[in-house]
């Protein structure tokens, strides 16, 4: 049951990767929002399998403060991309904004 | 008893990740970000849910499956309230492009 | 002889991620590239902390409580060391109008306020 | 299996690492920064440190990587073409970099000698404390002069960074620059998760003493949530001169400070707890910690004062 476990784990991390690269190639906003929202969920699933293979319920307690972080860097990535583009045009300059 | 547990668990486990295997595959293949975010919202409660509710019977106690589907709701709160911000910078990208 | 076995595996990552902050602190001429390269060498050298911890396991634990105790010290540190560096990096802005450390660029007197 | 989810993830940090070096963008590059924070604390949870895994989730990747974001969104309008270093130091930097990490490989492929392990001395006198968690045993009673002097250091560098404001400054407000357009979906996220996470911070700070949590991890938790209701603007960001802040700021220090004075008169040396009292008292540090710390890094991420304020 473990072996199978493992693999799932593997699989699920191999897939976030997959995912992770091809969103945040792009890196607009929203493709920023998605990569933190898809390495939350993934990660929280990574981790639940995780805490079973090594029978250790605290690892179910990494997962709940994966969760919370994922929402609160998604909220800093909204902000800053606001603030960035606030600046932006606040100065004037005259680079074009990356995003 | 176990075994029939076990074969539950490997069963909803696998279908569990086949759906995070289909989201990276959508992730590849779909062009703008909404059809992705389609994706996206499809890992966190079919994805997730199925993989937890696999290991409820390998959970220790019955406190930690409850753990367990806490944390999911959790991920799913949390899930649907960033997709609408998601999909809110999706749109205003789409106008000042 | 070499051991070869999931805990030596981390260790190589260990070392990689030493290489690699250290790399990356010398070639980006950015600062805030460096601060960040900074994180990337620091966080390295814990999990090398981390993988001499899970070697030391004994007395029924997954690894020597005294390392994990000090790579948890040591993160709070990084972290406090990271933000006076942002801040330092800000403040450089704010007098000199430019984000970079090359001594030619002359601080233009801007007003703090 | 278990190496093969290994070397899967060691590749996937790697890659993520070398990504975030290599980034072209530095905004991009610290989004990817704070994936690998959170990819390195799965690390950790294969190293069987779970304590370690939720401190670097919550303050190695998390606070870290919104005060790097909000360093960039201020740097980003005046970031001055960078000149690229010269080829010829990229490659004797490439050299000498492999030598080191080809030195450190080889130390850990052909350890030295046989790993000396603390770890049965921890376990032969956690027992007095009544702590059940070897880690916050290390914490917080044989090694509890580095805890305090960390969470000064902590303090320190807050000081250091007010003081990098302009003089007038001093006693202002941080200019966190709330959410610009009152936007409803962020404010309905900004209200509903912070009680959850208020509860997940206790909850790590209470379980701490028996499981992996503790008063930095919980400390983290909370300052992530106040730092989303400032950003969400439904919280003023307080002025450095209110009292009641810089008290927060101070009473885990002083407090840990207090009880370790009362040792020396109870039991006569420096930051030993009495004998059966080891348990309540480590509590009650842990408890002032705790809040201390979750406003010092909260503070830390809003920064120096910018702005005027009158109280």
């Amino acid at each position: 049951m473990n072996e199978f476990l493992y693999l799932a784990a593997t699989v699920v991390l191999a897939m976030v990767a997959l995912g992770l690269f091809r969103i945040l190639y792009g890196a607009g906003e929203a493709d920023r929002l998605m990569s933190a929202q898809l390495i939350g969920s993934g990660g929280v699933a990574v981790l639940l399998l995780l805490s079973v293979t090594m029978a250790s319920s605290a690892i179910v307690d990494v997962a709940l403060l994966l969760a919370l972080l994922a929402a609160f860097a998604s909220v800093a990535f909204v902000s800053t991309a606001e603030e960035l583009r606030a600046s932006v045009s606040e100065s004037e300059a005259g680079d074009d904004p990356d995003s | 008893m176990t075994l029939i547990l076990d074969v539950f668990t490997i069963a909803a486990v696998t279908v569990g990740v086949f759906f995070f295997v289909i989201a990276a595959l959508a992730f590849l293949r779909f062009p703008d970000g909404l059809t992705r975010l389609h994706a996206l919202t499809k890992v966190d409660n079919v994805g997730l849910g199925l993989i937890v509710f696999g290991l409820l019977p390998q959970a220790g106690s019955v406190m930690g499956a409850l753990k367990l589907i806490c944390v999911w709701l959790l991920v799913q709160f949390s899930g649907a309230i960033v997709t609408q911000l998601i999909a809110r910078s999706t749109r205003r990208e789409g106008q000042e492009a | 002889m070499a051991i070869m076995n999931a805990i030596t595996i981390f260790g190589l990552c260990a070392a990689a991620l030493v290489g690699l902050g250290i790399f990356g602190l010398i070639v980006n001429p950015q600062p805030l590239r460096k601060i960040l390269a900074i994180n990337i060498l620091g966080s390295g050298v814990f999990l090398m902390f981390g993988v001499i911890a899970r070697r030391g396991a004994a007395a029924g634990l997954g690894g020597d409580p005294v390392p994990q105790a000090m790579v948890i010290t040591g993160i709070v540190v990084a972290f406090s060391a990271t933000a006076l560096a942002v801040a330092l990096l800000l403040r450089l802005v704010l007098v000199s109008g430019a984000a970079t450390l090359e001594a030619e660029a002359e601080p233009s007197e801007k007003d703090g306020r | 299996m278990a190496s093969v989810f290994d070397v899967t993830l060691v590749c996937l940090i790697l890659a993520v690492g070398a990504w975030s070096t290599f980034a072209r963008l530095t905004f991009s590059a610290i989004v990817i920064f704070i994936v690998y924070g959170l990819l390195l604390s799965l690390a950790w949870v294969r190293l069987a440190a779970v304590d370690v895994a939720l401190t670097e989730a919550a303050i190695g990747s998390g606070v870290t990587g919104m005060l790097l974001l909000n360093a960039v969104a201020r740097l980003r309008s005046t970031d001055a073409a960078p000149t690229p270093s010269r080829s010829s130091v990229n490659i004797a930097a490439g050299v000498f970099c492999t030598l080191i990490t080809a030195s450190l490989a080889g130390l850990v492929l052909v350890p030295p000698q046989v790993p000396v392990s603390l770890a049965p001395s921890v376990m032969e006198s956690l027992g007095q404390s009544g702590l059940g968690n070897p880690v916050a045993g290390v914490l917080f009673v044989y090694r509890s002069l580095d805890t305090l002097l960390e969470k000064v250091v902590l303090v320190l560098a807050l000081i250091a960074v007010w003081s990098l404001a302009p003089d007038g400054l001093w006693g202002g407000k941080p200019a966190l620059r709330p959410f610009p357009q009152r936007d409803s979906v962020l404010i309905f996220l900004a209200r509903t998760v912070p009680p959850i996470g208020i509860m997940v911070g206790i909850y790590m700070f209470w379980v701490g003493a028996d499981e992996p949590g503790g008063a930095f991890q919980g400390g983290a938790v909370l300052a992530a949530m106040w730092i989303l209701v400032m950003i969400a603007g439904l919280a003023a960001v307080p002025p450095t001169s209110s009292h009641a802040l810089r008290l927060a700021l101070i009473v885990g220090p002083v407090v840990f400070l207090a009880i370790g004075i009362l040792g020396i008169f109870l039991t006569g040396t420096f930051l030993a707890y009495p004998e059966g009292y080891a348990k309540p008292l480590i509590i009650a540090i842990e408890a002032t910690l705790t809040v201390s710390i979750g406003v010092t890094l909260a503070m830390h991420v809003v920064g120096p004062p910018e702005k005027e304020w009158r109280s």
